[in-house]
């Protein structure tokens, strides 16, 4: 069973990250959409890797570009298309905003 | 073939309203099966032909016309969340059409239509 | 195991935000078309739960009266997180019955079981 | 004197407006001058016509009509936030009066409202 | 120059009160209104009693129990009325919501 | 001294929430009628200032482009809680000129020399 996790909020300002990172499973994806991108820079997302597999972690290209953000190395860009992908490749999606 | 259906609850001032039709149109250009659009909460004013968004940003409501007319989507505005944010929803349909604020290309809905999607779908995702 | 239809996160404190309302909605739609639906609550959703409250002092209709409704909906799965009351210094203690703590992990893993879920 | 002038951001299904509206009755009953209301962002939705309120639930516009007509309230309605949420404010008034669904109490304003709010009173509060 | 902070947001779901934290002065006071409240239980509150006299915390008291809260001895539960007095007693006003 | 008129907290991210443009037509309006106005950054806000941002990626008409526009309104007074930058690993780094960066203490102490503060 994998769940998509979908972060729409930043950490910086409210508590969606904190709440996906207590209920995330180990096969879980997490994919950082909206304001979820700023989360890059968040130390959650170091709780998250403890949990998941950083291959499993992935933020939207386009999202990520617009907010002037840089993406760490190991973190996956995708596009909107993959997201979909995504959607279906899992059992099912919690859309934390 | 991949059934979804979406739940709108953000409002089309938002940049997240952008996001979930970006998803829906990529969604369609992957030939998934669209079994609907719920519009709830704040998602209803989508449908509010009163609304006015200046030429120059982006303009929602178009959108969801565009995809409905190319695609034969279902816009389904629940009837509470949007009577209570100002859509003249009588569904008796006594009133002038003139006179409603509801744009034509949505559909007076429930939250049993939300029973129906999410049995038909395989996915439901909440933007 | 057959899946049920629908979970719902609750995860807003229920005065200041219409999500406990709009999220109670639905739950007793579902509740009346006999469809599968649990409840869970975590975050600030816990506030939804504590007992001693009283919407009526604020002017309102209070909406988590109606959860002593749930059983005769059949809507019986309801898990609370037990992190996110420990956080909030409360304990178990709720204004309706039959409600199930969890730690997160197991209340993750109950939350998995369903085939869609939403979050209000 | 003392000089209040109030902003409201929050809709009317929010319990926050409901605070909002104790509040101001309070100033008033200390004969504190209420030298004006703005409404903006989603506050703006309080002077809509068509928004319906269960009949059992707090009924913010008609609270706002009473304290109209007994303490002669300035209501101030900023145009940009509410044609982006569903009112109907063509400031030209060539519209036919029954077909607008802005309630009679309000005054359709410009954020140059505000300034004047701000310049004339000794605090300003935001709800 | 006394300013008056109005909370009306939980710290456990957003971070108005952390902000505020960071910015209140000695001479300050702070009303916890709506679900502002609920700071009652957060350790935030504690930061803030070493930067303001704990006279100068206060809460609205039907905003209070109609959460089924209980307040510390050592918080002052004010109403209505006291909020407006208090409006005019500071010099101005920031509502973190 | 004479005290400016209106100090506004500017705490969200500019695209998923609409605070930032709310903000920042009643900073315009209050130029344009020479009225005393400041502009404090603070938390999420401080992403309003940072470099490279280009709203058109998400079909927005890019509102932070209308910042440089602050000194032909006379806007001058901008402020940044050095903080809130530091939180979210952020340099003094921003996309107009003049922003003055201050430690949350003396942010403070600006702030109070407003008569009226609003906070978006």
């Amino acid at each position: 069973m994998t769940t998509l996790h979908l972060v729409r909020q930043s950490a910086f300002n409210s508590q969606e990250l904190f709440q996906c990172s207590q209920i995330i499973l180990p096969a879980d994806i997490l994919v950082l959409i909206d304001d979820g991108c700023y989360n890059l820079n968040h130390t959650l997302l170091t709780n998250i890797k403890n949990i998941i597999s950083v291959k499993n972690i992935k933020v939207i290209q386009h999202h990520v570009s617009a907010r002037g953000l840089n993406v760490p190395e190991f973190i996956e860009v995708i596009s909107m298309n993959e997201l979909v992908n995504l959607t279906f490749d899992t059992e099912n999606v919690i859309t934390w905003q | 073939m991949n059934k979804l259906a979406v739940i709108i609850t953000s409002p089309p001032s938002s940049n997240l309203s952008v996001t979930a039709i970006e998803y829906i149109e990529a969604a369609l250009a992957l030939q998934i099966e669209i079994v609907g659009i719920f519009f709830y909460q704040d998602g209803v004013l989508h449908a509010n032909t009163f609304v006015e968004v200046p030429t120059d940003e982006y303009q929602a409501q178009a959108k969801w016309l565009a995809l409905k007319n190319e695609f034969n989507l279902s816009l389904h505005l629940c009837v509470t969340a949007a009577s209570k944010r100002g859509l003249q929803v009588d569904e008796t349909n006594s009133v002038e059409p003139q006179s409603s604020n509801v744009a034509d290309a949505f559909e007076i809905s429930g939250l049993g239509e939300l029973v129906e999607l999410t049995n038909y779908a395989d996915r439901v995702i909440q933007f | 195991m057959t899946k049920k239809t629908l979970a719902i996160i609750n995860s807003k404190a229920p005065y200041s935000f219409n999500h406990g309302k709009d999220s109670l909605d639905i739950a007793l739609i579902f509740g009346s078309y006999e469809q599968g639906i649990s409840l869970f609550f975590q975050g600030d959703g816990v506030f939804q739960l504590t007992p001693n409250q009283d919407g009526e002092q604020l002017s309102l209709k209070d909406y988590l009266k109606t959860f002593s409704a749930f059983e005769f909906y059949d809507i019986e799965d309801i898990y609370v997180c037990l992190e996110s009351l420990h956080e909030r210094s409360l304990t178990s203690s709720f204004h309706i019955e039959n409600v199930k703590v969890l730690p997160a992990r197991e209340f993750a893993h109950e939350l998995k079981q369903h085939k869609h879920i939403l979050r209000f």
